[in-house]
């Protein structure tokens, strides 16, 4: 069993923002296989509307089998997700997807743009982390962070920083940090060769970076987002368009994908 | 002579559509649960009444362009465009996994026309593991103008027969629930040899975004599945299972083993959870398990007890 | 020279059906809005499009006997049996009322035989207040052994020409959803004379009680509605409204003012509100304040220019 | 304006036992309005499912505009209420249907089984009450209730008396009161001619009422139970059969109807 469909408790509730919400989950089994990158998919509700479950990058896994999920409160279904208390129950699919392959290159550059911040700090804890040696790179990654404002942006750059890692941050405007785009920071740092991006934000800010990577011929692993309504390849509704031709599926090929392998609109 | 304590030991589940035999009436829903495999950490693949495999063309398709699929209210929209990986790369990849589960597997064909539905046929006959065809007759008929076979009763016998024509094993024809009288299509495919109808396939549906002014489905429109139509679902089955004298195996928005046990009160001989996957990966198991319970629960003797035996005064 | 201005001022709901004209574009459905009278407390009646009223047919009817209702996932399902006072108690007791109210009312009627629907027609003819007639087609045919009218094209149309011949109001078509084609309906009835077509009626379903292994309704079969329709409703408004050149009114799950921009963007001219008038009793009102917010909020010189707006590329 | 549609926030919550509850909301223009045997519909959820609104007798009203419902878990949509926490809000819908016509015959006998105990309080404290003299008689109703075992019964019993009304007692397994029904009491009690009876309880119940009634010619108003979509009349669904023939409607013509004008079944 490497997957598991689980009732888990609710063991610790934080608003960021007004609508910015990290829950946390005593989830042992699926905190235990879970990699960074991977998704769970959390049902909303006990009652049949909303009908499917929705998927949550895993934002972090702590000891004693904590996972947390980090998310914003778009429409129905994260709305019921930040009215849950801490003691109550909430059924967890997971963990899903491919995940990031964070040794290749070993070198990293971490470019996360709102809630697609939520998966990288999970990979940089990886990153920093010794016990999982065979796995992962003990090399410091390069972290560049971009949100709205401050408020939206600083409670999860403190977090990187908790574990050790600097972050180079960006806000649309100029709250905090750089003053734009994550995309000009990155061009800005004039990153070494080496380094690798690993990738997850907003769809244009993921478009562009494929195509920055594309001209540096720098590896480069993206996050996608689709709608999905099973999370483990059984409905085949989470297409994207390849570059080759055809669709992956999200779900199951990825969320982590190559970005030179997509179809790129925009 | 001891039913009722047999009963309370085992609850007897079996069924039998038409010469297949199964260990209890629940499968899985075509397109709802890939190829089983993906499921195989969530439920018991062996404890099935069968497994129906995502439908299955002669040449692989690679489906529709995204998005595919929409919420509704307790529904969903989906308008995946029938991908699938053609009935070779079926039959090499996929069909010995299948096989080694020891439970029938019913292979759902879709065709653009009459012949490619009879080639379907010929290639899966005799392929180990095989338990029926299930053919989908919602598909477009290119030869006619792109109307669904299974609208037009006619079409939907000619598809039947020519299946009928190649197969050893049980041939189950899916119907569409998108017709004035489903009743007529269901005697027609019966007249050209099915051994069972499974129905309902999805209501065609739609659904609009106002903030772009499009529609949520690249494809415009999808089919509705998922608890919303259950009640459409059922009322399909209570009149098919009237209308004809092969087994009916009832299937839309079907979730528990209540709502399972609901088609069977009104004609269904099995049923098959669709959506419900998604939502519960585990759900057959609990629908199995719910059914044994009930049995049990209520000392019958067998849950073919239940096949049409709804009380309508 | 200041359509901008002038709609956040106010902004500029009038729609039309034929030779009605509507304040806004927002209609209460047929059954689920009484005689209008029992919303008093919580619409603002004057404010509504129109108002539909519960079907009328010649003579009183008593309905069916209960369990007459029952909730579904995100639906209901109805089978009222058309309970109703009859046409002249409706004209005596409810018309005085309606027509005071300054807001057109459209008479939903319904028949057993192509007579019984001229006859209504012709008792309706002249009565002050009444904007137009709305001719529920999906009542059985009792000379047809029952076929529901709605669900052949000819009947249909000789149920549109009987009333047309009788009335100088619009006469609307009220579709029903149960057919393998409602195009060919819609067209059916628009060459017929149909000044404007309604759709849907409620798609048939049905509901058991595994306790007691019964129907849930004394029926059997009902009419589902609500939110649960929305995707079916939908697409078949988006098709109709491309095979008629008459307004369509999109019927099915509206809740909410997006819900009815949603049927505009498919091609309704105007909608109707139904179950949701039963949850939320001020349904009507914040539709329509809505769209008017949305007028408003988007500059848009009229509402109207959102019929038919999807944009499919 | 006699009705309202009210978003009312939940200002108690009582867990008599394990599955019957007592929700008391502040909801002044519906408490203002309301009449003994009246009822609420009460949305369960903000959600579309369950879709309908659920009827409630009003329990009680009681100074400052407070409403009081009293209601057994049965399904999806009690299971909902009963999770309701104090100063959520729900939208609620009353006062409907006709009431109690509680001046005929002044003298008064009321019966109540189960949670149709529910709107027996607020009439009884209405018989009791000298504000309201026009209406009601200010003579001492008997009042009879059952249930099913003593953990049901006694907290509703010390209401009544609470009030300063005596009650006699029946369980169905004897652990409080008189060991039966209702009705045995009832026969048992020798009530004298000019007393009406004032009936709220299962269907078996009422009808054996109505049917003891009918032969003693005793005046008897009975509440009514039928599914309902709407409450107010617009809808028809909830139909019962009349002795005359045809049907009323429960949320217009009812709940409270003269028992010897309805079909008994059973
Ligand atoms: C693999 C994967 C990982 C994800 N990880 C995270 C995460 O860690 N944190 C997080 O906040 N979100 C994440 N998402 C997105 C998240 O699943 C959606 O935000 C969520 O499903 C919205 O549900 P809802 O019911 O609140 O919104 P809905 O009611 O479904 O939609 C409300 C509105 O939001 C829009 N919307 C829905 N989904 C998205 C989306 N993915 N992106 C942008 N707009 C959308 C809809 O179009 C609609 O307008 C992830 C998605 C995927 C596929
Ligand atoms: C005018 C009126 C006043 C009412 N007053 C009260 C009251 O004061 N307190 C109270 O507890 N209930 C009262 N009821 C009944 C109450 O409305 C139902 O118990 C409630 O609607 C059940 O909702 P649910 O979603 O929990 O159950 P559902 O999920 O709808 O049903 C669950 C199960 O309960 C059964 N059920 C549903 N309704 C009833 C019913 N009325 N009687 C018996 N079984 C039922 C169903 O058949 C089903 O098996 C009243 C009903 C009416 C019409
Ligand atoms: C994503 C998806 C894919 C489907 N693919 C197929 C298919 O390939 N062949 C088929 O016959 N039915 C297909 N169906 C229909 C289901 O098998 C089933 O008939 C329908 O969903 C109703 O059942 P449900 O409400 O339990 O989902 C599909 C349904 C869904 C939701
Ligand atoms: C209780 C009830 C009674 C209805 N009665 C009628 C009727 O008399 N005539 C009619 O044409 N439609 C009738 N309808 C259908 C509605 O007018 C409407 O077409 C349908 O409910 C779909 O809309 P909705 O989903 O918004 O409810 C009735 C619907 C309900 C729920
Ligand atoms: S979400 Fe179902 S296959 Fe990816
Ligand atoms: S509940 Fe709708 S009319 Fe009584």
């Amino acid at each position: 069993m490497s997957q598991f469909q689980q009732k888990v408790e609710l063991i610790c509730f934080e608003a960021l923002t007004e609508d910015i919400v990290r829950l946390t989950f005593n989830a042992p089994k699926i905190a235990a296989m879970a990699r960074p990158g991977q998704f769970v998919m959390v049902q909303t509700s006990p009652g049949k509307d909303p009908l499917l479950r929705r998927p949550f990058s895993i934002h972090q896994v702590i000891r004693d089998g904590h996972l947390q999920i980090l998310f914003k409160v778009l429409g129905k279904g994260t709305e019921l997700l930040a009215q849950v208390r801490v003691g109550e129950q909430l059924s967890l699919l997971g963990p899903l997807g491919n995940g990031f392959t964070p040794g290749s290159p070993e070198t990293a550059c971490l470019v996360g743009g709102g809630m697609g911040i939520a998966p990288l700090l999970f990979l940089a804890t990886r990153f920093l982390s010794k016990s999982s040696a065979a796995e992962v790179s003990p090399k410091m990654p390069m972290v560049i962070l971009g949100a709205r404002n401050r408020a939206e942006l600083e409670p999860l750059v403190d977090d990187f920083r908790k574990v050790g890692v600097d972050v180079l941050a960006a806000t649309d405007d100029g709250s905090f940090g750089h003053h734009g785009l994550v995309t000009d920071v990155l061009t800005k740092s004039n990153l070494p060769p080496g380094f690798g991006i690993y990738c997850c934000g907003p769809h244009p800010m993921m478009a562009a970076i494929a195509r920055l990577c594309q001209q540096e011929s720098r590896a480069c692993q993206v996050s996608v987002e689709t709608v999905m309504a099973c999370g483990m390849g059984a409905c085949l509704g989470c297409a994207v368009p390849l570059k080759a031709g055809g669709y992956a599926h999200v779900c199951s090929d990825g969320p982590i994908f190559e970005a030179e392998k997509l179809l790129w609109s925009l | 002579m001891e039913p009722l304590i047999m009963a309370t030991e085992k609850a007897d589940l079996r069924v039998s559509i038409g010469s297949l035999a199964l260990q209890n009436p629940v499968m899985t829903a075509s397109g709802t649960f890939g190829y089983g495999r993906e499921f195989e950490d969530f439920v018991k693949l062996r404890g099935l009444g069968a497994v129906v495999v995502k439908g299955i063309s002669l040449a692989p398709r690679a489906g529709n362009p995204p998005p595919r699929i929409v919420e509704t209210a307790c529904g969903m929209l989906n308008a995946i465009g029938l991908e699938n990986t053609g009935v070779d790369r079926f039959i090499s990849d996929k069909m010995p996994y299948l096989a080694a589960l020891g439970v029938p597997v019913l292979v759902n064909i879709l065709g653009d026309s009459v012949e490619e539905y009879r080639q379907l046929a010929g290639r899966l006959a005799g392929i180990p593991g095989i338990g029926a065809i299930e053919v989908n007759i919602s598909c477009p008929n290119v030869k006619k103008g792109g109307v669904a076979f299974g609208t037009d009763p006619q079409m939907a016998a000619a598809v039947t027969a020519a299946v009928k024509g190649c197969s050893q094993v049980p041939v189950i024809v899916k119907l569409s629930p998108n017709v004035t009288d489903i009743t007529v299509v269901a005697r027609a495919v019966e007249e050209a040899g099915a051994d069972a109808v499974s129905l309902i396939n999805t209501l065609i549906g739609m659904a609009i975004d106002l903030r772009s002014r499009r529609p949520r489905l690249a494809n415009v429109i999808g089919g509705l599945s998922g608890p919303a139509i259950k009640p459409v679902a059922l009322r399909m089955v209570y009149q098919v299972a009237r209308a004809v004298a092969i087994p009916v195996i009832g299937i839309g928005g079907i979730a528990t083993a209540e709502d399972a046990m609901e088609f069977m009160l009104a004609g269904a001989t099995a049923v098959q959870v669709g959506t419900a996957n998604f939502v519960n990966p585990g759900a057959c198991d609990e629908v199995i398990a719910g059914i044994a319970a009930y049995v049990t629960e209520q000392k019958m003797g067998s849950v073919r007890e239940l096949i049409g035996a709804l009380r309508v005064c």
